[in-house]
């Protein structure tokens, strides 16, 4: 059912999320303005930016949350909310958009965890009910995962008994839970003491280091730094600057990248 | 000269409550109360020589009222019967029977009111006709016919409105208030056969109140006497069920012959 | 890792420019085509039906009995929600204090109230001499006070007003109770850090923000109440549902009073619901603003009921 | 700035050994006394008065008339509050829906059915047959297909039944869209983002959310329907309260067997009490673990009441 | 009303705040374990301390949100909660309690603005109903305080409308409208964007600057180190170690201050 467009495109195959001209409007506010990036398979983009720039907007275009208004986006050489046939775009049925959408893993700032589910039901909720998984194999998968983000032992605990980080690291773990090609984070640091940052930041290292490929919203500079293969600045809905995250922040070009990271730093 | 209570002679009045039972008592056009009950409860209080006050109060606390003192007359044509008799005392002043009411295509069909075991009646309950269904019910079985089936509707328009569409083949009915029903609906519905098992009816008083008995019980006489009374029977149309002496029922055994 | 340059602008843009074609939802129309139809059918047969004796009920929608029924609904439901809401709102903070001298006399006056149909309380405080033969007030040392013969107080409309405030008090308990326990905690204590008064607290801060909780289903309640009024007939007091039957007892026109009763209902409803809808702007006003993440379930019902959302061309 | 350096813990310690004088709430406890007297009052004038003829009540508790209504008044509910819920929950999502096509409809449903008497209702379908005599199937092509007498199809259970059902929908549809509404968006975005399904999204995390802010108001409409249903008298299907009133309409003992049925209704509403007590902490479970910041309200509660607090000497 | 028990207590009267052996527990867990404090008048005391440690319950007892279980806790030299009467200490009604409190700001992380209420509204609330001032004088007071913490053109806004930062800054303006004695912080801006953390933080200094008394707990160790006058450790419901911040947070003395200050540095 998937097909790919990478050679129609003129894309190299290893690209997993492909933007061109990216344009998105609120009614009269135009919010997107002409975005470009490209992240290849197995590469981590650090997006940055001021508040109202846009990046979270981005990241809910990419899993289709919101519907572009022009513009081309790709994930993994196909487009998540349509079909194109006949050089027409059909639009999709809720169920096949959520099919594809479930290959697109998301963090958000606020969790957004279950309330009524305990952390395991959490994790194998989805991948039961969406991939069709068995039980067994699924709570194997979820308590593994678990151990990964070092929670095992709070599986049966539910998520407003664990502190913010642990409950960051749980909707991390339910993400992975579906086996995603590519994990989107929104902030997912902001809303934690600063104590609890360590702990979920040094999760998301690892998943880097495993080859996951990710486009990560963040104000922590020095994951970026440490972590990210490209750095985006975003400004007023488009990419003010992009390139390897050492040398933007050494010597960022524009005045507003070296402004911003001047307050952030 | 008649004996006055105590609660009539001090106000000047006489206190009666009624509930909507056409043709005994209703409400016109212009919302005033009118019929039968009504207009002989004027006649008494003038008898009385005092000014008639009408409360309206549903069925359900009728009772509960008198137990409370809070009315003293329930001015009413209520079946006298051996269960109730248990609960309050009566002045009977009229003989009601029960008489089968159904669509005018079944007039001859249930001519006779045996034709009715096995099928489907309607009655309004605590009326006399709810009795009187049971009472027929054992004539069915005297016969060695099926029971019929009792559906009981809480007010007479439910009765009438079963047997219209066809849900009930007939309704039993006071033979009193039958005949004005019967006229109301506009030829819907007829009755058939003849009047059958008769008793009297009348008044509802607290157990007990003795002095309001035998007020009601000498007011009506002296209607009877001076000829009131049989005018509007007549007027109603139901000179038939009258009777010649008030009776004032408190024991059951007063029933029984 | 290398990231790969991007193609010119123009390039990209120009290769995208697809029509996008929307997902077709045939049943839907479908089904709203049959839903047109079969209100239209209705309509034609309500419309024409003579046993609906549409001139019969135009010549009683104005009848005086009507009207003054439909008075005396109205205005017994705005007295017994009245005082419904304030005993409700008493039994609910009881219901809410951790004191149980408190708490438990509270569910017990929800257990009875609720519990118990209205026509039976409104038959017993009807006949309260029935229990109690006077209402006296004996004072210590001073003897009594007065005493005064209970029917005397009584009075039907009396008895209904207290009958079923009471009882809808049980329902109003239940409704603010949930109201209250819905306002963030964060709030009550903000105020008390500023040094509000429990009492100021409670009226300036909790109620606003509970009103949103509890005015959905105090319309249910209100416009149920406007209905249960009808059992004030019981003891004697007409109101609009009453006096239709009362109507139609003597001239079986059944069906048209219906008719004239559902009128006037529908209008009173009406008016309620849009006074309902203006008290829930009022109590969120503050969201009318700016709200970068509008309605999130506004949002829920647009996927579900999967309408297309295009604004463009891809 | 200089901090002061403090003195000797056990000195500090010391020197505030002071008793802890609680406060004195003198009113509350006369208010307690009162209305336990004024109960005690009550319960003795209650038992005690031959009005209310208890050895009646007594013989008409187990009366088989009075428990076949109350299996009626049980029965029906139950099934018109199961009908209610799936048309309610039907009704909300369209009215959720931002489509106009669907909310439309949705929100004249809840106006016509919230607006009209349910007696009207009751009336109007079971005499369906005055508007359709016949109930028809005619397909194009294959002409009639089947055609069913209306007064065949509509018993009066059946009549009682839609016509409940379809009032009661109209209540609880306001009630869920209430509930839905009260989701947090974020948890549908969640949701969508892990693939679900909008009827996945809906059955797993929103109702079950939605369920801490519907159970209670649902409470108070099951209970209304349970009396609401002695309505269906008017058809001759016999309810307990009617039974009770079919009863004392022959023999006159209306107050004794108003008890009765107030008796049962209370063992119902009782037991649906303790239902929906469970409901609600089934609906909250993940609430019942570690809390940090406990019940907001119940410290509002605390505050309000005055409750003291104090657990040691300072 | 107020009575002072300086002498008393053999306290300088220059103490706003003055805890000595303040024990609290929720049922069998203590949480303050004997904590120690004294907070000079105009002066800015920090507290720092891993999640848990019970900085927020000490804060919450500071204003009598909670009951302390024994010890002396004295704010300008008095009781909040109770009167000191024949050497008993006996309880004060709800209405007096609040009176006291009146006099003790707090600024919560939430922010816990009144959301039905616009920003001019929650500030005059509490000056007109609990004060008691005329609604022109209170009107005049808060608008100047807006402009004090630059929001003088959002008094029409309603709390939803504003950024978290510019919230933070309207929920200062509040508890100052009441023309406190001292400002409790907790935890002022952690939950807001690294950008909006530097509005906030300056407002506090300038009110630093200007003499207010102030207790912040707050993981802004630049601020600690720039504006308060002294540093408080708390671990495990107890004051690990306190003194000078640029000392301290130099030189730590104990070994788990130095494993913190690690962290969140
Ligand atoms: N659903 C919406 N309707 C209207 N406007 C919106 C909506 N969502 C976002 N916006 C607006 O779009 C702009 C960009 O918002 P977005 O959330 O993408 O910014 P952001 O860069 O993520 O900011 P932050 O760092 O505060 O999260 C803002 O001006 C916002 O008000
Ligand atoms: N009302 C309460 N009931 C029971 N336990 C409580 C209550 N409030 C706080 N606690 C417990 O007291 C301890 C200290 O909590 P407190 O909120 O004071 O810590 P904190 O230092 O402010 O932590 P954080 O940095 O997470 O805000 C915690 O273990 C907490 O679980
Ligand atoms: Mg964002
Ligand atoms: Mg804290």
């Amino acid at each position: 059912m998937k097909t790919n467009h990478f050679e129609r495109f003129a894309i190299s195959p290893s690209v997993m999320i492909h933007a061109s001209d990216v344009r998105k409007s609120y009614g009269s506010l135009e919010v997107l303005k002409g975005v470009n990036i490209s992240v290849p398979n197995g590469s981590v983009a650090c997006i940055i930016g001021p508040s109202g720039s846009g990046k979270s907007t981005f990241l809910r275009c990419i899993n289709h949350l919101e519907e572009i208004n022009s513009g081309l986006l790709l994930v993994d050489g196909d487009f998540v909310g349509y079909r194109l046939k006949d050089d027409k775009l059909h639009e999709l049925r809720a169920s096949q958009i959520c099919a594809r959408r479930a290959e697109i893993g998301m963090v958000f700032q606020h969790f957004n965890l279950f309330p009524h589910m305990t952390v395991l039901e959490n994790l194998i909720e989805a991948p039961i009910k969406v991939r069709g998984e068995h039980r067994a194999e699924a709570r194997l998968h979820a308590l593994e995962l678990l151990r990964r983000v070092g929670l095992a032992e709070k599986a049966t605990a539910f998520p407003r008994q664990l502190s913010g980080g642990q409950q960051q690291r749980v909707a991390i773990a339910r993400a992975l839970a579906m086996r995603p090609k590519v994990l989107l984070f929104d902030e997912p640091t902001s809303a934690l003491d600063p104590e609890l940052v360590g702990e979920v930041l040094s999760v998301m290292k690892d998943l880097a280091r495993d080859g996951m490929t990710m486009v990560v919203v963040t104000h922590e500079i020095g994951f970026a730094r440490e972590v990210a293969d490209q750095l985006i600045f975003m400004d007023g809905g488009t990419v003010m600057e992009q390139g390897d995250p050492r040398e933007m922040i050494a010597n960022p070009q524009s005045p507003r990248t070296r402004e911003f990271l001047a307050k952030v730093l | 000269e008649i004996a006055l209570p105590s609660y009539v002679k001090d106000s000047g009045k006489l206190p009666i409550a009624t509930t909507i039972y056409a043709p005994f008592s209703y409400i016109d056009e212009s919302g005033k109360q009118v019929g039968l009950s009504v207009e002989l409860a004027q006649a008494a209080a003038k008898v009385l020589g005092v000014e008639l006050t009408i409360d309206q109060v549903p069925f359900t606390s009728l009772i509960p009222s008198l137990s409370a003192d809070r009315i003293k007359i329930a001015w009413l044509n209520a079946s006298v019967t051996e269960e109730r008799l248990k609960q309050a005392d009566f002045v009977a002043w009229m003989e009601d029977g029960t008489i089968v009411s159904t669509l005018p295509e079944n007039k001859d069909k249930y001519a006779k009111r045996t034709a009715l075991c096995g099928g489907t009646v309607a009655v309004q309950s605590g009326t006399a006709a709810d009795f009187s269904a049971d009472q027929l019910n054992k004539e069915c079985k005297t016969a060695g016919l099926q029971e019929f089936k009792k559906d009981i509707y809480p007010s007479q328009q439910d009765t009438v409105q079963a047997v219209i569409t066809g849900r009930a083949d007939a309704y039993l009915d006071d033979s009193t208030s039958a005949g004005y029903y019967s006229q109301v609906s506009k030829g819907k519905l007829v009755l058939t056969g003849e009047v059958f098992h008769k008793k009297p009816i009348g008044h509802i008083i607290k157990k007990g109140d003795a002095e309001t008995a035998s007020m009601l019980a000498d007011a009506i006489q002296k209607l009877i006497d001076d000829g009131t009374y049989k005018t509007i029977l007549d007027n109603y149309g139901m000179s038939s069920s009258a009777i010649a002496k008030p009776i004032v029922y408190t024991n059951v055994s007063q029933l029984k012959d | 890792m290398n990231v790969l340059p991007l193609k010119d602008d123009s390039v990209a843009a120009k290769r995208a420019q697809f029509t996008v074609v929307p997902l077709r939802h045939p049943w839907r129309w479908a089904a709203a085509a049959i839903v047109a139809i079969l209100l239209l059918l209705l309509l034609q047969a309500v419309v024409s039906n003579p046993n609906l004796q549409w001139p019969v009920v135009a010549s009683y929608i104005l009848n005086p009995i009507i009207l003054r029924g439909l008075w005396v609904t109205v205005g017994l439901t705005l007295v017994i929600m009245f005082f419904a809401s304030v005993i409700g709102m008493i039994v609910a903070l009881m219901m809410l204090s951790p004191s149980k001298m408190l708490s438990l006399p509270a569910a017990g006056f929800i257990w009875w109230f609720r519990g118990t149909p209205a026509l039976v309380q409104l038959i017993l405080w009807y006949n309260l001499s029935l229990i109690f033969k006077d209402i006296t007030l004996w004072l210590p040392g001073l003897g009594t006070v007065f005493s005064v013969p209970t029917n005397t107080v009584m009075t039907p409309l009396v008895a209904a007003v207290v009958a079923l405030s009471l009882h809808e008090a049980g329902y109003m308990a239940e409704i603010i109770r949930n109201g209250l326990k819905s306002v963030n905690r964060g709030q009550t204590e903000a105020a008390l850090c500023l040094g509000m008064k429990p009492s100021l607290l409670l009226r300036r801060i909790v109620i606003p923000q509970a009103m949103r909780v509890i005015i959905p289903p105090t319309g249910n309640e209100t416009i149920n109440l406007l209905k249960t009024t009808s059992l004030v007939s019981i003891i004697a007091v007409g109101d609009l549902l009453y006096s239709a039957q009362a109507i139609y007892a003597r001239t079986f026109e059944t069906i048209p009073l219906l008719l004239v009763a559902t009128f006037w209902y529908l209008v009173v409803v009406s008016i309620m619901t849009v006074g309902q809808g203006y008290l829930e702007r009022h109590y969120s006003r503050d969201e009318a603003g700016h709200d970068p993440a509008p309605g999130g379930f506004s949002r829920l019902g647009s996927i579900l009921m999967m309408r297309e959302k295009w604004r463009g061309a891809q």
